[in-house]
C-alpha cells in the first residue's frame, strides 16, 4: 500500500501527471474508486482484495469530466489492463497520455462492499482461473508476487450446463433471466469497452433495437451486446455487478468468448498491437454452416 | 393452424453483386421455386448487420436467409470475409439462447449460380415449414380492426 | 378504522392460499439462493410456504406493480383513410401485497402526488385502486438504509391499507383503510381477536437505522436551492457512470419515456417506458442541443427532484431512505455521504450566517 | 380514455414554408371536439405521428380563428421527419392544449412588440394574429423578425400581409451573407435590429422567441433599454414526453416547463438555473 502512495506521489512531484485514479476506502468499509487530484489525496490510496472496480471505464474519451482532470495515471489490475489495452487497439486513447500503475492481483471479491478476506466462498468467479496474475501492459508494476485465489470455479459449468439443456429449456431459460431487464443499460454505461458515440440501443431512425423492456426489445439488446463484445470484453465483470435485475450477463459474454476462442483461437490480452478477431479475418476461417 | 397450411415467410438479406444476380438469373431461366421469399438487396454481406436478421424475426418472419459472393469473390475485396465471422458468433450466439440457428440459411450463390440459390431457396422454405412458425415473441395482441 | 386482528403463521398460509384460489395476484418477498446467500425478492406467490416476511430488503422494490417497466398506452390501426385507436382491454389485475418493506409502501403514497398533478394518471391510479397493501415491519436493516432521516422508519405505516408486526407465532394486523379492512373482512375466518394490549416494537433496529444518518430535511432543502453552483456536483459527477440503475432500482423515482413501436405494417403501439435522468438523451433535444449536457447537471438534477424540487412542488421528499441506490452502485456513489455531506455544509452555511 | 390518447386529427391544408419547415393545417375528425375545442395563445400541444411518435410544438394559429389548429415545424428528427412525409387527408394525433398562455388580458390597452427569429416565429404568430384580430383592442403593434436568409423565412405571405397594413410596423432583417439583390429588408442580426428599431419602452409589453442565442442576447438587451423584466414574455422549449406534468424531464430548477411554462417571463427565467 505504502509503495503505490509513494509512487503516486512521486508521479505527481515529477509532473507526470495531473489526476490518479485508484481506489479509496468508503463509508460503508468497502472501497471506491478515488480521484486523486493532489499529493495530499495520494495517502487515501489503497489497493487490496476489494479492488473489484475497473477504472478503465473512467478513461473513454466520453467521460468529458475525466478528461478534463488531465493527464491521468490510472491503477490498474490484469483484467483492467486489458481494458486499457483494448482502448488503445480501438484508437480511444493513445498510449503515451495515460500512465499505469499496475498492481500484482491475487483476486478480488465479488462485491466491493465485503469487507472479509478473500476466500473461496467470496472470490469473483472470474477471478478463478485467471492465469493473469500481473498486467503485462504498464509503466509501473507494485506489490509482491500473489498467488492463484482459491476456488471453486462454477462458471464453465454453468455454461456447460447450459448447452447441453435443450434448445426449448435454453430458450425458456433466457426468457426468464432477460425478461427481468428494465433497459436502463447500466451495462452498457459501465463497460470499458462500450465507448460509442452513440450506441445502436439509441438510434431511432430507424429505431433497431427497441427501446422497451418486452421480450424483443430485450433479445435484440442481449444478443447484440454480446456480438459487439465478443473477442472484446475484458472479463471485468462490471456489466453483471451494475444490472440492477442481476442478471448473470457474463454467461453471454463469456460464451461468445469461448465462441471465438475456439473458432479463431483469440483471447483477449493486454497486448495493445494484436488485432481484434472482428474486424479481421483469415481466408480459410470455418465456414460449416455456409451453404 | 396445421402445418399443412403453414406457408412460412422468409425473408432474404442478399448482396447486390453475386446473390441478387444469381437470383435474378433464377428468375430469367424460369426455374420453378418456393414463392416464400422476400429479397432485399443490399451491397454485400459485409452490409448485412445481425440486426437485420433480427428484425425479420422481430416483424413476423418465419426463416431468413443471408447470402453473397463466395470467398474470394466480394465486389469489396473482403466484405464477405468479415460478415463470415460475424455470421459464425451470431448463430452460435443464437443457438446458446435457444433460438435455432437453421431457421437462418447462410450461403454463397454467385450471379451465375440460378439453380443454386433455387436450391437455397426451396431448402429453406421446407426446413423452416418443417419448424413451424417462429413463435417466440408474443404476437400482437388485439388490435382495433375489421 | 384502526382494527386490529391476530394472523398466525398457519392462518397467513392459508389467507395467501385463500386469495390465490379466488384468482388473485399476490405479491411477496420470495426466498432466493444467491451465490449461497439467502436473499429476497419481491414476486408473485406461487405457494405461500416461499414467503419470506422477515429476511432482507428484496432487491428490486415494488415499483412495478403499479408502473410496470413497460405498458401499453393504446394500439392503433390504420382503417382506411383514418386511425382507429384503443386501449389495452386487460384492465387492472386485483393484486394484494404481503410484506411489502414500509420503505416501499410509503413510496407509492409519495409519487400519488405528481400522479395526480392536475391531471389524474388512471393507469396509475387503476393500478394502486387495484392493489392492496399490506406492509411488514422491517426486521432486518443494514449500512444502506436510512428510512429515518427522511421521516419514514422500520415501523412506519404509511402508504400500506394494513400493517403486519411480527409477534408470537404470527403478526398483529392493524388495519388503516377501508380497503384494508374490506380485504380482511372478507377472509375473516383467518383473522383471531388481538390480543391487548399492543406489543411496542423494540426500538433497537430503529436506532440502528439513524446511527446511519440523520439530517434535517428542510435545511437540506435550504441548501439545495442555494448551491445549484457548488463544486460538489461536479466531484460527485467525476465518480458517477450515469448508468441510471440507480433510478431503475429506486421505488420513487417515476420518470418516463413514451414510445411508438410498429407491430406491423398498419398497426402499432404506443407504449410508456421507464426512464431515467441520468443518460444524455433524456433531455437532449432533436436539434442535439442537450439543456443537462454533462454528468454533472445529470447527477444534481437527481439530487434536486428528490431533495429539493419534490418537496417545493408537493412537500414530499421523493425518497424512502431504502437505500437500494447505495447498494446497487457500481461506482460505490452513496447517497447516505453525500447527504451527510451536504447536511454538514447546510451546518456549516447555518452557523456562519 | 387514459391521459395519453390523443384525439385525432386530419391534416387540410400544407404549406412549405422554407425548404425544411412545414406548416400544417388540422382539424378534429369528431365534430364534437372540434366543437369544444378552445385554448389561448402560447399553450402547445402534442402532435403524434402514429408508429413514430409524439413531438412537442406550440400550436401556431390564433385561438380566433376556430375549426382548425396549425403547426409549424422544422425537419430534425424521427418524428417531424415523419411528419414531413404526410400528405393532405391523413391522420395524425393532437393531446393538447396544455402549459399556460400569454397575458393576452393584461396586454390589451398596451403597445406591444414582436421579436422573432427564424422558426421562432410560429409561436408569436399565435399571438400576432390573436393581436390582430383584436386590433381595437391594443395599441401600437411591432414586429421585428430575422431569420438566417431570405429563404429561411417562415410565414413569407403574411410577412407581406403585415408589411401592408397600416396598422402594424414590421421590420425584417436576415444575417449578413443572407440576403438576395431584390431583399429589401435589414441586413443585420435580430439584436442588432431590436437597438435600432424598437419603440419606447413605456406602455408596452415585448414577446420574444427564437434559437437561445437570440432570446438570451435580446432579452438583456430589452432590459437595458428600460422594458420591465416583468414585461417581456418569451417561451421556451424543452424536451417534453408527456406534457402534463409527469415524465420528469421538462424541469428547469423546480419549475416544471410544461406546467408552469412554456411562457415565462424575463424577470421569472432569471431565477432560474440555465438549464434551458
Amino acid at each position: 500500500m505504502q509503495e503505490l502512495r509513494d509512487l503516486a506521489k512521486k508521479l505527481f512531484q515529477e509532473k507526470r501527471v495531473d489526476a490518479i485514479l485508484g481506489y479509496e476506502i468508503d463509508r460503508r468499509g468497502g472501497v471506491r474508486p478515488a480521484f486523486a487530484t493532489q499529493i495530499e489525496d495520494c495517502d487515501r490510496l489503497v489497493f487490496d482484495h476489494r479492488c473489484v472496480h475497473n477504472l478503465a471505464s473512467y478513461v473513454s474519451p466520453r467521460r468529458t469530466h475525466v478528461a478534463d482532470l488531465g493527464r491521468l495515471g490510472i491503477v490498474v489490475k490484469a483484467c483492467d489492463a486489458r481494458a486499457i489495452a483494448g482502448l488503445i487497439r480501438e484508437n480511444q486513447i493513445k498510449r503515451e497520455d495515460i500512465v499505469l500503475i499496475g498492481m500484482r492481483c491475487g483476486g478480488v471479491v465479488r462485491d466491493p462492499a465485503i469487507s472479509e478476506p478473500l476466500d473461496p466462498a467470496n472470490v469473483a468467479q472470474r477471478c478463478i482461473g485467471c492465469e493473469q496474475r500481473e498486467p503485462t501492459l504498464y509503466d509501473h508494476l507494485v506489490g509482491a508476487p500473489k498467488p492463484a485465489p482459491a476456488g471453486e470455479r462454477r462458471r464453465n459449468a454453468r455454461l456447460s450446463e447450459i448447452e447441453s439443456m435443450s434448445p426449448e429449456e435454453r430458450l425458456a431459460l433466457w426468457k426468464e433471466l432477460l425478461g427481468r431487464c428494465t433497459r436502463c443499460h447500466a451495462c452498457r454505461q459501465v463497460c470499458p469497452m462500450c465507448f460509442c458515440e452513440r450506441c445502436v440501443a439509441d438510434k431511432t431512425r430507424p429505431a433497431w433495437i427497441e427501446t422497451s423492456p418486452h421480450m424483443r426489445g430485450n433479445f435484440a439488446w442481449h444478443l447484440t451486446r454480446a456480438l459487439h463484445l465478443a473477442g472484446r470484453c475484458v472479463d471485468c465483470g462490471e456489466c453483471e455487478r451494475a444490472c440492477p435485475a442481476q442478471i448473470p450477463l457474463g454467461l453471454l459474454n463469456r460464451k461468445a468468448a469461448n465462441i471465438v476462442a475456439a473458432r479463431y483461437g483469440y483471447t483477449v490480452t493486454d497486448d495493445p498491437a494484436k488485432p481484434a478477431p472482428i474486424g479481421a479475418y483469415r481466408l480459410d476461417d470455418e465456414q460449416e454452416f455456409i451453404a | 393452424m396445421s402445418d399443412t397450411s403453414f406457408e412460412p415467410s422468409i425473408v432474404a438479406f442478399v448482396c447486390n453483386w453475386c446473390t441478387y444476380t444469381g437470383a435474378d438469373l433464377a428468375g430469367t431461366s424460369r426455374i420453378t421455386m418456393a414463392p416464400n421469399v422476400r429479397i432485399i438487396r443490399l451491397p454485400c454481406t459485409g452490409r448485412i448487420d445481425t440486426l437485420f436478421i433480427i428484425k425479420a424475426f422481430e416483424r413476423g418472419a418465419d426463416g431468413v436467409i443471408v447470402s453473397g459472393c463466395h470467398p474470394a469473390d466480394c465486389h469489396y475485396t473482403a466484405g464477405n470475409y468479415h460478415a463470415r465471422r460475424r455470421f459464425a458468433i451470431f448463430r452460435e450466439l443464437m443457438d446458446f439462447v435457444g433460438i435455432d440457428p437453421l431457421r437462418v440459411t447462410f450461403s454463397w450463390v454467385s450471379a451465375s449460380e440460378g439453380g443454386k440459390w433455387a436450391d437455397v431457396v426451396n431448402t429453406a422454405t421446407e426446413r423452416v415449414r418443417k419448424f413451424g412458425p417462429f413463435q417466440m415473441y408474443p404476437k400482437p395482441a388485439e388490435y382495433v380492426g375489421e | 378504522m384502526n382494527k386490529r386482528r391476530m394472523l398466525n403463521e398457519k392462518n397467513l398460509d392459508a389467507f395467501v392460499q385463500d386469495l390465490i384460489n379466488a384468482g388473485t395476484r399476490v405479491i411477496s418477498p420470495i426466498r432466493r439462493k444467491e451465490q449461497g446467500r439467502e436473499t429476497a425478492t419481491y414476486a408473485a406467490v406461487q405457494n405461500p410456504e416461499e414467503i419470506l416476511l422477515a429476511g432482507p430488503q428484496p432487491a428490486l422494490p415494488l415499483k412495478d406493480v403499479v408502473f410496470p417497466p413497460t405498458e401499453t398506452l393504446f394500439n392503433w390501426k390504420q382503417v382506411k383513410s383514418s386511425i382507429r385507436i384503443k386501449e389495452n382491454p386487460e384492465g387492472f389485475k386485483k393484486t394484494v401485497v404481503i410484506g411489502a418493506r414500509p420503505c416501499d409502501a410509503a413510496a407509492m403514497e409519495i409519487v400519488d402526488r405528481v400522479m395526480g398533478w392536475d391531471y389524474r394518471d388512471e393507469l396509475w391510479f387503476g393500478r394502486r385502486q387495484a392493489t392492496t397493501v399490506l406492509a411488514v415491519a422491517c426486521s432486518q436493516c443494514d449500512d444502506a438504509c436510512f428510512c429515518t432521516a427522511v421521516g419514514l422508519s422500520p415501523t412506519n405505516a404509511r402508504g400500506a391499507d394494513c400493517f403486519l408486526t411480527p409477534g408470537e407465532g404470527g403478526f398483529e394486523v392493524e388495519t388503516l383503510t377501508s380497503k384494508g379492512e374490506e380485504l380482511l373482512e372478507s377472509h375473516h375466518g383467518r383473522f383471531t381477536q388481538a390480543k391487548d394490549p399492543a406489543k411496542t416494537q423494540p426500538a433497537e433496529l430503529e436506532n440502528k437505522v439513524r446511527a446511519n444518518l440523520s439530517l434535517q430535511p428542510e435545511k437540506i432543502q435550504q441548501w439545495l436551492e442555494r448551491h445549484f453552483d457548488d463544486p460538489l456536483w461536479k466531484q460527485l459527477a467525476l465518480r458517477c457512470h450515469g448508468c441510471g440503475a440507480c433510478a431503475f432500482i429506486c421505488p420513487t423515482c417515476h420518470c418516463f419515456d413514451i414510445v411508438d413501436e410498429p407491430e406491423g405494417i398498419d398497426c402499432g403501439r404506443r407504449r410508456r417506458n421507464w426512464d431515467a435522468c441520468q443518460p444524455a438523451l433524456f433531455t437532449m433535444h432533436g436539434s442535439g442541443h442537450n439543456p443537462r449536457k454533462d454528468q454533472t447537471a445529470r447527477f444534481r438534477q437527481r439530487i434536486m427532484h428528490k431533495f429539493n424540487i419534490y418537496p417545493a412542488r408537493f412537500g414530499e421528499i421523493l425518497c424512502t431512505g431504502c437505500g437500494r441506490c447505495v447498494r446497487v452502485c457500481a461506482a460505490g456513489m452513496d447517497l447516505v455521504s453525500i447527504l451527510g455531506e451536504i447536511s454538514y455544509m447546510a451546518e456549516e452555511a447555518g452557523s456562519t450566517s | 380514455m387514459n391521459l395519453y390518447q390523443p384525439h385525432l386529427v386530419r391534416i387540410e391544408e400544407m404549406i412549405d414554408e422554407t425548404s425544411d419547415t412545414r406548416t400544417l393545417r388540422l382539424a378534429f375528425e369528431n365534430p364534437e371536439i372540434a366543437q369544444k375545442f378552445d385554448f389561448k395563445a402560447g399553450q402547445f400541444g402534442e402532435y403524434s405521428v402514429f408508429g413514430a411518435g409524439e413531438c412537442t410544438f406550440c400550436i401556431a394559429s390564433s385561438p380566433t380563428r376556430k375549426g382548425y389548429i396549425e403547426a409549424s415545424f422544422k425537419v430534425v428528427g424521427k418524428v417531424t421527419r415523419a411528419m414531413r412525409r404526410l400528405n393532405v387527408g391523413d391522420t395524425m394525433g393532437f393531446r393538447g392544449p396544455y402549459g399556460n398562455h400569454f397575458p393576452l388580458e393584461e396586454m390589451k390597452g398596451k403597445n406591444i412588440v414582436f421579436i422573432a427569429g427564424g422558426i421562432g416565429l410560429a409561436p408569436v404568430r399565435c399571438v400576432i394574429w390573436n393581436t390582430l384580430d383584436l386590433r381595437d383592442q391594443f395599441k401600437d403593434v411591432t414586429i421585428i423578425y430575422g431569420a438566417r436568409s431570405v429563404a429561411d423565412l417562415v410565414y413569407k405571405r403574411e410577412l407581406e400581409e403585415w408589411a401592408e397594413r397600416s396598422d402594424v410596423r414590421l421590420h425584417s432583417c436576415v444575417d449578413p451573407g443572407g440576403e438576395t439583390p431584390d431583399w429589401k429588408g435589414e441586413v443585420c442580426f435580430v439584436p442588432m435590429l431590436v437597438e435600432k428599431v424598437v419603440p419606447a419602452p413605456q406602455d408596452a409589453f415585448a414577446v420574444v422567441c427564437g434559437p437561445p442565442i437570440v432570446i438570451m442576447l435580446t432579452l438583456p438587451l430589452l432590459e437595458k433599454m428600460g422594458f420591465a423584466p416583468e414585461r417581456i414574455y418569451t417561451t421556451l422549449e424543452n424536451r417534453m414526453k408527456c406534457g402534463l406534468g409527469k415524465c420528469g424531464r421538462c424541469n428547469i430548477g423546480s419549475v416544471y416547463v410544461c406546467k408552469d411554462g412554456p411562457v415565462f417571463t424575463s424577470a421569472q427565467l432569471k431565477m432560474l438555473p440555465p438549464e434551458y
